[in-house]
């Protein structure tokens, strides 16, 4: 029985229409809801993990209403969606730990979009239905757009309206390829559209393939359509910020690599494209943070760069790269959520306005998330023996084995400018010149036990070695989900 | 400049879309048509032609796009319902007034432009007639054209009209976020009875099905797309509130 | 098959991709915040109308039994249909909240020229 | 229980006691140097078992480690080296700023540098390597100095590229082999143009942590900006890792006949890639030598000398037979017990006047007699100045240089070696002789711990000068260790000499000839002092017919090499240093305008959505 799967997605819809109801009662209550939410979540998830476990790593599917796969919508979950979902169960527990006391004239509304939104992604990374696909996608960004304006002030807005503008385009694309592919195969599901994909005619399929790509490249925030990344990561409150980098790209490229390599069965020239597309995105995204004022918009600059590093990686279609791109999804999220909550934390007790110059000397008033901070730079640019170090390992041998050497080349330079702007950070803040600003020193448990986690988390996956071997396993067989066609269709739709 | 990128963009785009559509057979009977491919493994009928013939049989809706929408595909149904909150909410978020723009905009000369008696007489009288008309679409969804999002916009447009012609028209909010989250938490309530009694979420065919093309028939599909209905005029109705109140 | 018969037989499409067409260069070409929605809400209607007709099917009605003279024999793929109802759900979600992030927006900027509106760049 | 198992344990503790007492000084100090010294006493007891055995293990077939002797010989160096400078730091740190995290850094740098030596795979070998560059980069930050981040960061920043240029010709490596294992190499399956792009970016990786020219640019600031004690470690065992990394990639892994396939010259018995190796060694003795006889800071000297100093290295690895080979690991154990001696005797000066310029300084001798002494041997094994250590070395180097026939390098390498004595020349006449300045009358000689950590070396250096011969005998060892085995063994060892083809060195006799002429020269020079008993003071002289004061300043210091200096002036604004800054400087530019293209406007966004749209259309479509 583990069609209790859906409580996934059912409790958080259920908790955010039941938020309103709550606020009317009393007004604090609402912000502990994420809470108990996301630690559901993350205890499912877990408890999925073992079922999995027993029962030899097959996935599965739920059936929603009763009908059976081709008729009905169904989920498809196997180790790569529990590793993701218990990703974004995680930092959304992590991330809802933190949001306490910290949204200013914090409303029931913030809290029930923000479980909307970890909803959204998780649908996304479950469903097995093209259409549901597309109205998690919906969801998602439609509570993005709401979380980015959320400050209401003018950048928010400006912010909030250009992701609208672009994010309309990528829905669009979205439905026009979902509808060729529709009317090619006269089905939805995933798996069934991937069992006739073969017999459409090439032309209209690779309309539908690029039509798919284009939206999905702009949520997965690739390079040519991500203009609107920067803006929006640096103009929404902090933990909306950090559900973006951690979680919501993350749902994203999957969906993106899910559509191309389940529904399309992709070949070698759209994975070329694709790893162009990654090479690009790196570079733009590294080169770009150089110069950059501003912390949040710098970590912008550089979660599009992990992003490209995680598109090459799982386009280089190989079981190592994929489960490579995979651990780097993992380590990406984690190490994002300790830069974007810990600078935070450090830019509010300076009340900067989130400038690298504000956090000057900040390391002698705060040194625990000074190190932490800088702990999890180290561990981001692959120093070993760190996490960072072996999914970068597994990357670049499979990139390398696929006869790519030039984009080894690019990943490692593109490594080097990242290290330069991070380390100027860390020598920011460890600068013990003199410290210019007010400091109001106050330990916010709720704030600093997300980033202690986090962080422990990181020397988990670095020092375990046992846990580490596990882990690839697993990892490989997440991989192996993801590429496997035949496997998914004969779950799915059965022998 | 812009104009002629623009041109050159869309006559390009315009090129690859006409030689995909050219593809294209319109018009063309694909439900019944039979495929002799070898390429599938195994040939399973368009998802179209099997919602056509076992409609009856499982669910017993005559309009087959509400089984659909209801039954077939009721998780996009949801799906859908929480875009609609998520809109209303985050309209909620973005609209609210921060208290210092609110000191600028504080004249309130209402009886400027206040619409005409015959406006406002109309409308007192078309208001319950509109209100009934939604509702009569979204119970009968599972019968004629229609359903619970159309009528729900039905229903939010008679109070859009008596938000025109009053000006100082007022609604309960928290009436009206009370019905939003009862109407949702019983849509999912639906969902999770079926969970826990049969380990099917959204299990439609609970209660008995009824006589086929009649007011009680189809099972709980009326009655969600009740709820929807309800859910949706509520959620429209605040959005347009909003606009009024915030503008 | 000449082009114009092309276009004389897929009407539809050539409406609902003329639309598309349109509701682009409204978005890449005009600088109203307020046009370049209308355009998106063209590109949605487009977008719509091409998801219905790709259900169409000659000489078949609408697939609600309430006679007996309609059949699943002679109804018209229903499924398109359900997913025009959402999408077009989704068109006015979007729609909805974008005009309200225009509003404050002008509220903010006192401008609705999106190349004015730039604060944040680089 | 394994050698290996046990240092890396005993090793692993000093760390930890590093950290867990990381605030209580005399106990983490004391631990730390048990531990080294532990270790240290541990591999010199299995040095001579395991000689020629290989001693080995590996872990999950992904890590292999041997303990052989030629690890040992360079763990030897790095735990001797690294002892000597802890030893220096419990007096040269104390209630510093940096103290607390100062020696978990070096024990991290330390654990790096033995877990790399003794690894015998790639992988494992890069862990280590970046343990390495992240521990020193940690210790340089925990320094006083105003620019370290400055300098800190430019030495990271060089050290990755390196280190990611290392990493490609790994991955290039195992894409062809499958296997991390040094010994797995084979080089049937590689084109010549592969060969030569393996050995390029791997000499790339080695030469900047060599600070081996043009990769120099790191070098003077992160050299002068850790606290010095650090910096003795740095320069006299650290940067020998590259010249460790070269000798067993090149020769133990890839092997001289791979090098040979990428280009044979007949006239230099040599490949073009060696002969560029040699070249860039002779530059960078030679101009390193240069820009050590310019400097005017003591510590900047020291940094260019040690960049000088490598390139002799470089010659020998470059040269590739076993004279060269041999030269390069005499002189491996020489510079670093030179370096180390001068660097803590400069910290220590520095540590007790709080001046790091020459001119600020002078006539210290009373003051500082052991300094003085251990400066005084130092720097004559610097020069190459028989009897000591030195000599040999250079001796060894030009020989094989001739034997392959390079006689314009040679004569080039002999200039920056008198090049090298003008330099050395003037930490004794600026320093310790001279007039002393009236604010350092009553400096203090250096701290005890200090004397102690720079008179071992000098002790060694003077073992070193009477027996060469001894380590020599190992050094051949060792090159038959790393599988050269086609080299004939060129140099012979006696008791008391070593003798190659061409010639023969026989250091005890000539010492002990210096040694009973130094005696006879004291007692004669003490006779004839006992008949004239008339002492000249410093201050006994006029200027245009005025007694001299304290106050005037009579030691020639300021701008010693000036002339040089005016004669030079045209040619050294074309400087590497300026060339990097000037590349770094237009890349941020590159930067700042790669970044325009997200202009801010949304209807650009627009655009560039559309414009993909038809990128990908027209790629996937025709």
């Amino acid at each position: 029985m583990v069609d209790y799967a859906i409580l996934l997605i059912a409790l958080p819809l259920f908790a955010a229409f039941l938020i309103p109801l709550v606020a009317m009662v009393n007004k604090n209550w609402p912000k502990y809801i994420p809470i108990l939410v996301t630690a559901f979540n993350s205890v499912l998830s877990i408890n999925l993990l073992l079922y999995l476990n027993a029962h030899n790593g097959t996935p599965f599917i739920v059936k929603i209403g009763g009908f059976i796969p081709p008729f009905g919508i169904n989920l498809f979950i196997g180790y790569l969606a529990i590793i993701l979902l218990m990703l974004i169960s995680f930092v959304g527990l992590m991330i809802s730990l933190y949001t306490i006391n910290t949204v200013k004239d914090a409303e029931s509304r913030y809290y029930m979009l923000f479980i909307l939104l970890l909803m959204g992604v998780t649908g996304l990374v479950i469903t097995g239905d093209l259409f549901n696909m597309f109205v998690f996608l919906e969801i998602t960004s439609i509570s993005a757009y709401s979380l980015t304006a959320y400050k209401r002030d003018g950048l928010s807005l400006e912010a909030s309206m250009k992701y609208i503008l672009i994010g309309s385009l990528a829905s669009v694309f979205v439905l026009i390829g979902i509808g060729v592919i529709y009317y090619s195969t006269h089905t939805l599901n995933i798996a069934d559209i991937s069992n006739h994909i073969n017999t459409v005619p090439k032309y209209i399929k690779m309309f539908s393939l690029s039509m798919l790509l284009i939206g999905l490249a702009i949520e997965a925030e690739l390079f040519p359509v991500n203009g609107w990344v920067p803006d929006v990561y640096q103009a929404s409150p902090t933990p909306v910020t950090t559900i973006f980098s951690s979680i919501v790209v993350k749902a994203t490229i999957y969906v993106f690599f899910r559509v191309l390599f389940t529904v399309f069965r992709a070949d070698l020239t759209v994975m070329n494209f694709v790893m162009g597309l990654g090479v690009i995105t790196l570079l733009i995204g590294e080169i770009s943070a150089l110069k950059q004022v501003n912390i949040k918009r710098m970590l912008a600059y550089s979660s599009i760069g992990q992003v490209g590093l995680i598109v090459i990686a799982i386009s280089s279609y190989s079981s190592m790269g994929v489960a490579g791109g995979i651990y780097q999804m993992i380590n990406h999220a984690i190490f994002k959520g300790i830069l974007f909550l810990g600078t935070a934390y450090m830019i509010t007790s300076v009340s900067g306005t989130g400038k690298i110059s504000d956090l000057k000397g900040i390391a002698q008033k705060m040194p625990i998330s000074s190190f932490i901070v800088s702990f999890s730079i180290i561990a981001l640019l692959g120093v070993p023996p760190l996490t960072g170090f072996w999914a970068k390992m597994m990357i670049l041998s499979s990139v390398m084995s696929s006869g790519h050497q030039i984009i080894v080349a690019l990943i490692l330079f593109a490594t080097v400018v990242e290290a330069v702007y991070y380390l100027k950070f860390i020598a920011v803040i460890y600068d013990s010149s003199e410290i210019t600003n007010s400091f109001k020193s106050t330990i916010k448990f709720n704030k600093i036990v997300p980033i202690v986690l986090f962080a422990l988390t990181i020397i988990l996956f670095s020092v375990v070695p046992q846990f580490l071997v596990k882990f690839q396993d697993v990892l490989l067989k997440a991989a192996n989900e993801l590429t496997n066609v035949s496997s998914y269709i004969s779950i799915v739709l059965g022998s | 400049m812009k104009k002629i990128i623009a041109t050159l963009i869309l006559l390009v785009f315009t090129f690859y879309t006409y030689n995909t559509i050219k593809g294209f057979r319109f018009g063309h009977d694909f439900l019944n048509a039979k495929t002799n491919n070898k390429k599938i493994s195994q040939k399973i009928e368009p998802a179209g032609k099997h919602y056509l013939e076992n409609n009856k049989l499982e669910n017993n809706a005559s309009n087959v796009v509400t089984s659909i929408v209801v039954s077939y595909r009721g998780f996009d149904t949801l799906g859908e319902v929480t875009v609609l909150f998520l809109a209303a909410t985050g309209l909620g978020v973005i609209l609210t007034l921060t208290k210092k723009e609110d000191d600028d905009e504080n004249e309130n000369d209402s009886s400027e432009g206040e619409p005409s008696l015959i406006v406002k007489t109309a409308s007192r009288i078309l208001f319950p007639l509109i209100f009934i008309f939604g509702a009569y679409v979204f119970i009968h969804g599972h019968l004629t054209p229609g359903g619970g999002f159309q009528g729900g916009t039905i229903i939010a447009s008679a109070y859009l009209m008596m938000f025109l012609s009053y000006s100082n028209f007022k609604i309960n909010h928290s009436i009206f976020k009370s019905i939003e989250s009862m109407s949702g938490l019983t849509f999912i309530s639906i969902g999770l009875v079926g969970l826990i009694g049969f380990g099917i979420f959204l299990k439609l065919n609970l209660i008995p099905m009824g006589v086929f093309n009649t007011l009680f028939s189809a099972g709980l599909i009326p009655i969600v797309y009740i709820i929807v209905g309800f859910k949706v005029g509520s959620e429209l109705t605040a959005v347009v509130d909003s606009y009024r109140e915030n503008w | 098959m000449s082009w114009v018969e092309t276009v004389y037989n897929y009407s539809y499409f050539v409406g609902a991709f003329g639309l598309i067409m349109i509701g682009l260069y409204a978005v890449m070409v005009k600088t109203n915040l307020i046009k370049i929605l209308i355009g998106i809400n063209l590109i949605d209607v487009g977008v719509n109308i091409f998801l219905v007709s790709l259900g169409y099917i000659k000489g078949k009605g609408a697939p609600i039994f309430s006679n007996a003279s309609v059949t699943p024999a002679n109804s018209i793929d229903p499924i398109p249909q359900a997913l025009v109802l959402t999408a077009i759900v989704i068109g006015v979600a979007v729609t909805a909240l974008s005009l309200s992030v225009i509003i404050k927006l002008y509220q903010h900027y006192k401008t609705l020229d999106i190349s004015k509106i730039r604060e944040m760049r680089w | 229980m394994n050698v290996l198992r046990t240092i890396a344990l005993i090793l692993s503790l000093g760390f930890l006691s590093s950290i867990l007492f990381y605030k209580i000084r005399e106990l983490r100090n004391l631990s730390i140097i048990a531990s080294l010294s532990v270790a240290l006493g541990f591999v010199i007891k299995f040095f001579g078992i395991y000689t020629g055995i290989k001693r080995a293990f590996s872990y999950k077939d992904l890590f292999y480690f041997k303990f052989d002797a030629f690890s040992n010989f360079f763990v030897v160096l790095i735990l001797g080296v690294g002892l000597l400078a802890i030893l220096a730091s419990w007096n040269y740190m104390k209630e510093k700023k940096g103290e607390t995290f100062f020696y978990v850094f070096f024990m991290l740098t330390i654990l790096g540098m033995v877990g790399l030596v003794y690894s015998r795979d790639m992988l494992s070998f890069f862990i280590g390597w970046e343990v390495m560059t992240m521990g020193s980069f940690l210790v340089i930050l925990q320094s006083n100095e105003k620019d370290r981040f400055k300098f800190a960061l430019r030495y990271f920043i060089i050290s990755l590229i390196g280190a990611y240029s290392l990493l490609w010709s790994m991955f290039i490596i195992y894409n062809k082999v499958h296997s991390f294992k040094f010994s797995a190499f084979n080089s049937s399956v590689f084109t010549k143009g592969e060969l030569t792009t393996l050995l390029i970016t791997i000499s790339i990786g080695f030469l900047i942590k060599a600070a081996i020219m043009p990769f120099h640019t790191w070098a003077s600031g992160a050299y002068s900006r850790s606290p010095l004690t650090f910096t003795a470690f740095f320069s006299g065992a650290m940067s020998k890792m590259g010249i460790y990394g070269l000798f067993i990639f090149l020769y133990g892994s890839i092997g001289l006949s791979a090098i040979y396939k990428t280009g044979y010259n007949e006239f230099f018995q040599t490949s073009y890639f060696q002969y560029t190796l040699v070249w860039l060694g002779v530059i960078t003795a030679f101009l390193g030598t240069l820009r050590a006889i310019l400097s005017e800071d003591i510590r900047v000297m020291l940094a260019y000398s040690s960049v000088g100093q490598l390139g002799y290295m470089l010659i020998g690895i470059g040269l590739g037979s076993t004279l060269g080979l041999t030269a390069t690991l005499f002189h491996v154990v020489t510079h670093g017990l030179f370096k180390t001696s001068l660097f803590i005797v400069v910290a220590a000066i520095i540590h007790r006047t709080g001046k790091t310029k020459f001119h600020e300084l002078g006539g210290l001798i009373n003051n500082m007699p052991i300094a003085f002494i251990a400066t005084l041997i130092s720097i004559i094994t610097l020069a190459g100045i028989p009897p000591l250590g030195g000599f040999a070395t250079k001796w060894l180097l030009y020989e094989a240089m001739i034997e392959k026939r390079m006689f314009f390098a040679t004569a080039i390498t002999m200039l920056a070696s008198i090049g090298a004595f003008l330099y050395a020349y003037r930490l004794i006449q600026n320093l310790f002789l001279g007039q002393r300045k009236l604010e350092h009358d009553d400096v203090k000689p250096a701290p005890l711990t200090m004397q102690i950590a720079m008179l071992i070396p000098a002790l060694g250096m003077v073992f070193l000068g009477f027996f060469p011969n001894l380590l020599i005998k190992y050094t051949n060892l060792f090159i038959e260790l790393i599988n050269i085995d086609f080299f004939k063994l060129g140099v012979k060892v006696t008791d008391t000499a070593f003798t190659n083809s061409y010639g023969y060195w026989n250091a005890f006799y000539l010492g002990s000839a210096v040694v009973i002429i130094f005696i006879v020269s004291t007692i004669y020079y003490n006779l004839q002092r006992r008949a004239k008993i008339y002492k000249i003071g410093q201050l006994d002289i006029y200027t245009a017919g005025e007694y001299v004061t304290r106050e005037t300043p009579l030691n020639y210091s300021f701008n010693f090499y000036g002339f040089i200096f005016d004669s030079l002036k045209p040619a050294i604004k074309y400087s590497v240093t300026n060339f990097i800054t000037r590349i770094s400087k237009e890349f941020i530019a590159l930067s700042d305008f790669v970044r325009r293209i997200y202009t801010g406007n949304g209807q650009h966004y627009a655009i560039f959505t559309m414009i993909f749209t038809i990128i990908t259309l027209i790629y996937f479509l025709s």
